[in-house]
């Protein structure tokens, strides 16, 4: 394994920036591991949801950006709901989608592709306008 | 958080006085903690240690703002937790009251402000006096009542 | 401004407090400055004021110079106040006549810039010169102190500072709400890191206690008012009815084992085992004397039954007591009310409400040989033994949300680390796993002890947290993780323990507004200096021990006890206490008899009398205040309240308190 | 009693059931449900983002038409409820959001949160009353085994929703039992489905929901109920409820057979 630089104020700007997105602070997390433990999507991550905010405590923003968990994450808070301190991981989790979103031609959704997720016909209007939502901007 | 830089920068002139009756039991102490936990705030405050914010005359009010105070707080500790049981709760009712006068003579109420802080909330000390120099920044200069003859 | 006043000799002490002081303040800079100050007839400065070089210099100026007041700009009066009133009654001066100016805490230490500092440090020593100019000299008067002392608490701090109290030589009385002394000590089954038997060690202090002839028991009474101040403390006790005579009562326990009512749940065994209404809490009790409960006894309720009447043998029952109230003066008191822990209502995901998730207090009970198991160790949902045990740690400790407590309960490490030994020790095959954030085991012989745990019983320590508890038939599906390997984990258990946070009794704040102390955020009583007065309150003569004061485990709960006994001993040796001469006083020409500061003081200190003045020749009769300075607190509140302005508080004149004003806004 | 009522976009389309079986009972029940005009998609998802306004408009305009009408806002949607409930407790508390959304409507009067929206089985909680609807049923539900299914968009966050408790919720299980079902709580019923990971990633949406559904055929349930047209989906799909042949419907649907409108 590769030594991890520690370098503070490489990613000064994209961590101010989840700061703002998110309004939580990451300093607070103690890293008991509790979202992790009660995650119900951590099957096909590849950083643990614990790890996503050690890597930004650590300002190893890079590492968190390219991991596939930001996108394995359903958004259904049960990390907030029990994080002992109050920390929402679910908003850092949407504020590093967003930051990665919001680049020009970084969706990962278009609206030219929906059609292809309508191949089954049951599946409901909430799930495309949600994909939209969380895959696009 | 600290004011004294931005201070100095919005405005060179303006040195505002705040003067702050505390009570010896729950503020005193809180600025004390504030102290001893080294944090920051202007040294335009100056504390006067009062047994209990009950002891605070307005008259001593009146005074501090006739003699040059741009701010007045009185702070005592928090509601049913008194030293002396129950003389915050007659702060309360007097200063409520007398909050109408200091307005109607031209004191706005921004300058002058009844608080509770116990002897733990060091912080919240250091944050009260931040938040009413910051008022009184906006302000400018107590001349309402401000005594002529007292201070050019 | 100071017209009429016979001119002063005022000395001024600036102290640097080593760099504290000087490296924000330039302190020869204000003894220029103080030099120049009406009245003052000599200034100086020094690197430590408080040491005795630094005293000796004060006292050696006071006499050279002659100054008859002195103003010590240093750190904050509650610090050294008492320090420099000594030093200058050694030197001749009523120490009254000392007035101390805050340039540490609230000057040099929350300012960075030194012209600011500096400036600053000059307007409080010019507001304290202001002030001492018009202080006159206090005495103060005497009061008696009452040879005993009241502990509120009858578990091992109560206990122990009964015991050290009494031995010598002071009476001691003893309230504790439930049936029995003994506390949460007397639940444990055994204690770290000794793992000796908590009972074996506690039982013989709980008898000592009843038989020391110094010590007074009330069990099943709780404080239901306090008046009254340092030495003369008066309390009002409830003694609730029991309605068991005491006097006859054998502790045959024929009626505890004949109660037809078993529906309540043992409180003693954290609910394991239900009791009867009329029950004695635990095989060791003391009293070992039954209560009847009201809320169960059939007799009580319906008024038939009655059958432990008809059955006790020395008709020691007794249903027409009622609750009595009992008054007791007492010269100081101790404040050992305990703790508790977290209701785990709000903890859904670890299924508290599951049978065999249960807390570590209910642990202790089912791991004690005369708990509801016998010391078997089984599942309370199927009597079977279990194969897995899983620990949670930090169950509401750490916990900033409103769920949990933001501090560390501190004991739940040892005692967690204690359970899985204890799982181990009786039962090698049992499979024992500690969830923790934090391993915390400062103490003696604290680390290795949870070392152990590890190294020689193999209890296997997860670093991380559980995140939710699926109840799985006869399992219990432990999710978790370990952070250390970056893996979820997921443990199929028999039985899960929780660790659940300890807090202060939910009925402190009322003790506290009885008592006139206070507590902090968490509810738990504050110490007067969290260092240097850690086992004394803000008001004299009451005294903190044990886990209400914070979370504390046995050995620094016996230890702040014996300190807390230590304290009042040297109270109640006194022969005289000295009063704070800072109290009120009516100028009783001034006076205008309309009373109102009757009404306002909270001590009832003020009360009227008659008297008759001499109006230029004519003699008038009429109705002033009169203030009791025994019973004076010295707030000040009939100061503001006197219409006339007649009433003024020593020490705190409306005079000095406006020369501060006027200095300071100069 | 009268509300303004928000469908959302998959109960005109997908879920029709879930409106139609809703607004038959309230008939029924003589309950008036308005529905909102010119309502818009709520966008499905809450967005976190501290910096998202646009977003949060449409959930404005209707929480302000409710408003003006005097009325209570109701939901049927998990999604919808999650969306606009959280947007209201913004416009409440974050100054910043009430200032720019405000800036953006120009509406006739400021919206500052003061209105309410409540979900179909918050209104027959609190405002019609259990007791009182298991007064009404006219065909019990004869102790049929049911198990709620919560999901998440209806619990969490806790201090937003305040719809029930988030760990250990009830309301479900009180409302089958004033139908006459019998309610069976399993441990995975407040689980997340997964969501719209099923448009991203179908294996993950497979392992949560088989969890679900084998989590409750465990505790001996024959039958799900759900507020939520994806939890539905979602759940129905999986290869654990069709190999235990599992149905999940709507509450509303149990509503409607029990009050004989189905």
């Amino acid at each position: 394994m590769k030594k991890m630089k520690i370098t503070p104020d490489k990613y000064e700007n994209e961590l101010l920036q989840i700061k703002k997105i998110s309004s939580e602070m990451v300093n607070d997390c103690m890293q008991c591991g509790k979202c992790t433990a009660g995650c119900p999507a951590t099957l096909e991550m590849d950083l643990l949801p614990h790890q996503i905010i050690r890597y930004l405590q650590l300002g190893q923003f890079h590492k968190v950006i390219e991991s596939k968990t930001i996108w394995s994450c359903a958004s259904c808070f049960t990390c907030a709901a029990r994080c002992p301190r109050g920390v929402d991981l679910a908003k850092l989790m949407e504020a590093i989608r967003l930051i990665s979103l919001r680049k020009k031609g970084n969706n990962r959704l278009n609206v030219e592709d929906v059609s292809q997720l309508m191949t089954d016909q049951k599946m409901p209007q909430q799930a495309i306008v949600s994909a939209l939502r969380k895959y696009s901007k | 958080m600290s004011l004294d830089s931005n201070i100095a920068n919005k405005n060179e002139e303006f040195k505002p006085l705040i003067v702050a009756f505390c009570c010896n039991w729950c503020s005193y102490a809180g600025a004390d903690l504030a102290g001893t936990s080294r944090l920051k705030y202007p040294a335009n405050v100056k504390i006067i240690r009062v047994p209990c914010s009950c002891r605070v005359n307005l008259n001593f009010v009146l005074r501090a703002f006739q003699h040059g105070a741009d701010g007045v707080v009185i702070a005592g500790c928090h509601p049913g937790d008194c030293h002396y049981s129950t003389g915050n709760y007659h702060t309360r009712r007097r200063f409520s009251l007398i909050t109408n006068l200091t307005e109607y003579i031209g004191i706005e109420k921004e300058r002058f402000k009844v608080d509770w802080i116990s002897a733990a909330e060091g912080n919240k000390f250091a944050t009260v006096m931040n938040d009413i120099l910051e008022d009184v920044y906006k302000l400018g200069p107590n001349k309402k009542l401000r005594d002529a003859r007292w201070k050019i | 401004m100071q017209g009429g006043i016979k001119l002063r000799k005022i000395g001024v002490f600036v102290c640097w407090c080593g760099s504290n002081i000087a490296a924000t303040v330039d302190v020869e800079q204000v003894v220029q400055e103080a030099n120049k100050m009406s009245g003052v007839a000599y200034a100086a400065d020094y690197q430590y004021m408080c040491s005795e070089i630094g005293q000796n210099m004060m006292k050696d100026a006071i006499l050279k110079h002659n100054l008859d007041r002195v103003v010590i700009a240093a750190c904050s009066p509650r610090m050294h106040e008492g320090t420099f009133r000594r030093a200058a009654e050694e030197s001749g001066i009523n120490p009254y006549l000392v007035e101390i100016a805050n340039i540490r805490e609230q000057c040099s230490w929350v300012h960075k810039d030194k012209k600011a500092g500096t400036e600053k440090a000059i307007a409080l020593t010019r507001a304290a010169v202001a002030k001492v100019t018009l202080n006159t000299e206090l005495i103060p008067g005497e009061i008696d102190v009452v040879k005993k002392a009241l502990i509120i608490g009858g578990g091992i701090a109560g206990i122990q500072a009964a015991l050290d109290i009494a031995d010598a030589g002071y009476k001691v009385d003893i309230v504790e709400k439930t049936p029995s002394i003994g506390g949460r000590m007397a639940q444990l089954d055994k204690t770290f890191p000794t793992l000796d038997c908590s009972a074996c060690i506690l039982t013989p202090k709980m008898v000592d206690a009843a038989r020391h002839p110094n010590i007074t028991l009330h069990t099943y009474s709780e404080v239901e008012k306090i008046s009254g101040y340092v030495g003369n403390f008066n309390v009002s006790i409830k003694k609730k009815a029991r309605y068991v005579d005491m006097d006859k009562c054998t502790g045959c326990r024929i009626c505890t084992e004949k109660c037809p009512s078993k529906k309540a749940k043992s409180e003693f065994e954290e609910g394991l085992k239900n009791r009867g209404a009329v029950y004695i809490p635990f095989a060791q009790a003391v009293p070992n004397v039954p209560v009847i409960d009201t809320d169960e006894c059939i007799k009580l309720k319906t008024g038939k039954c009655g059958l432990c009447e008809k059955l006790c043998p020395s008709g020691a029952i007794d249903f027409n007591q009622k609750d009595e109230m009992i008054t007791e003066e007492y010269g100081a008191i101790v404040v050992a009310s305990g703790y508790d822990i977290i209701d785990l209502d709000k903890f859904g995901e670890y299924q508290y409400d599951h049978p065999d998730v249960i807390t570590s207090l209910e642990f202790e009970r089912i791991t004690n040989a005369a708990g509801p198991t016998n010391g078997k160790f089984v599942r309370p949902s199927d009597g079977e033994k279990p194969k897995k045990v899983v620990f949670v740690q930090c169950v509401g400790s750490r916990d900033k949300t409103e769920r949990g407590k933001s501090y560390c309960s501190k004991i739940c490490c040892m005692y967690t680390a204690k359970h899985s030994m204890l799982i181990k020790e009786k039962y090698p095959d049992i499979e024992a796993y500690v969830f923790y954030i934090d391993v915390r085991t400062p103490g003696k012989n604290f680390d290795e002890f949870q070392r152990r745990a590890v190294e020689k019983y193999g209890v296997q320590y997860i670093k991380g947290m559980v995140g939710k508890i699926f109840p799985e038939g006869k399992k219990l599906m432990v999710h978790g993780v370990d952070t250390m390997s970056g893996e979820t984990l997921v443990i199929d258990a028999d039985m899960v323990v929780l660790a659940a946070a300890t807090k202060a009794k939910s009925d402190a704040v009322d003790l506290k507004r009885k008592l006139n102390i206070s507590t902090d955020i968490n509810n738990f009583f504050t110490e007067a200096h969290p260092k240097l007065r850690p086992v004394e309150t803000a008001s004299a003569g009451i005294y903190l021990a044990g886990a209400c004061q914070g979370p504390k485990d046995i050995p620094e709960t016996v230890a702040q006890s014996s300190a807390a006994a230590a304290k009042v001993i040297g109270l109640l040796n006194k022969s005289k206490l000295v009063n704070n001469p800072c109290v009120s006083a009516v100028d009783e020409s001034l006076c205008s008899g309309c009373l109102a500061c009757t009404e306002m003081c909270p001590y009832d200190a003020i009360s009227f009398k008659n008297i008759e003045i001499d109006d230029h020749g004519q003699k008038i009769k009429k109705v002033v205040a009169d203030v009791n300075e025994a019973l004076c607190h010295g707030c000040g509140g009939c100061t503001v309240t006197c219409r006339p302005g007649a009433i003024d508080l020593k020490g705190f004149t409306n005079k000095q308190i406006l020369a501060e004003v006027d200095a300071i806004c100069r | 009693m009268k509300y303004s009522y928000y469908p959302g976009c998959t109960l005109k389309t997908k879920a029709q059931e879930l409106e139609k079986f809703a607004l038959d009972s309230a008939n029924e029940l003589g309950i008036e449900l308005i529905e909102q005009k010119d309502w818009q998609c709520c966008g499905a998802v809450y967005p976190m983002g501290e910096d998202e306004i646009v977003t949060k408009l449409s959930s404005v305009r209707s929480l302000a038409a409710a408003k003006d009408r005097n009325e209570k806002l109701v939901t049927l949607c998990s999604a919808c409820h999650h969306v606009i409930k959280r947007v209201n407790e913004d416009m409440k508390k974050k100054v910043e959001v009430r200032e720019k959304v405000n800036n953006y409507l120009q509406l006739e009067n400021d919206y500052k949160g003061e209105g309410e929206v409540i979900h179909f089985l918050e209104m027959m909680r609190d405002d019609f009353g259990f007791e009182q609807l298991s007064k009404k049923i006219k065909k019990s539900l004869n102790g049929r085994k049911i198990g709620a299914y919560y999901g998440c968009l209806l619990l969490r966050p806790e201090k937003d929703m305040k719809f029930d408790d988030s760990e250990n919720p009830i309301i479900m299980e009180n409302f089958i039992e004033a139908l006459g079902g019998v309610a069976i709580k399993y441990p995975y019923r407040t689980e997340c489905c997964g969501g719209y990971l099923v448009t991203e990633n179908k294996s993950i949406t497979e392992e949560m929901t088989n969890n679900i559904i084998r989590s409750a055929v465990m505790n001996g349930i024959e039958e799900i109920v759900t507020a939520c047209p994806l939890c539905k989906y979602n759940l129905e799909n999986s290869h654990q409820a069709k190999k235990n042949n599992v149905s999940v419907v709507y509450f509303t649907e149990l509503l409607a057979e029990s009050l004989n409108v189905k």
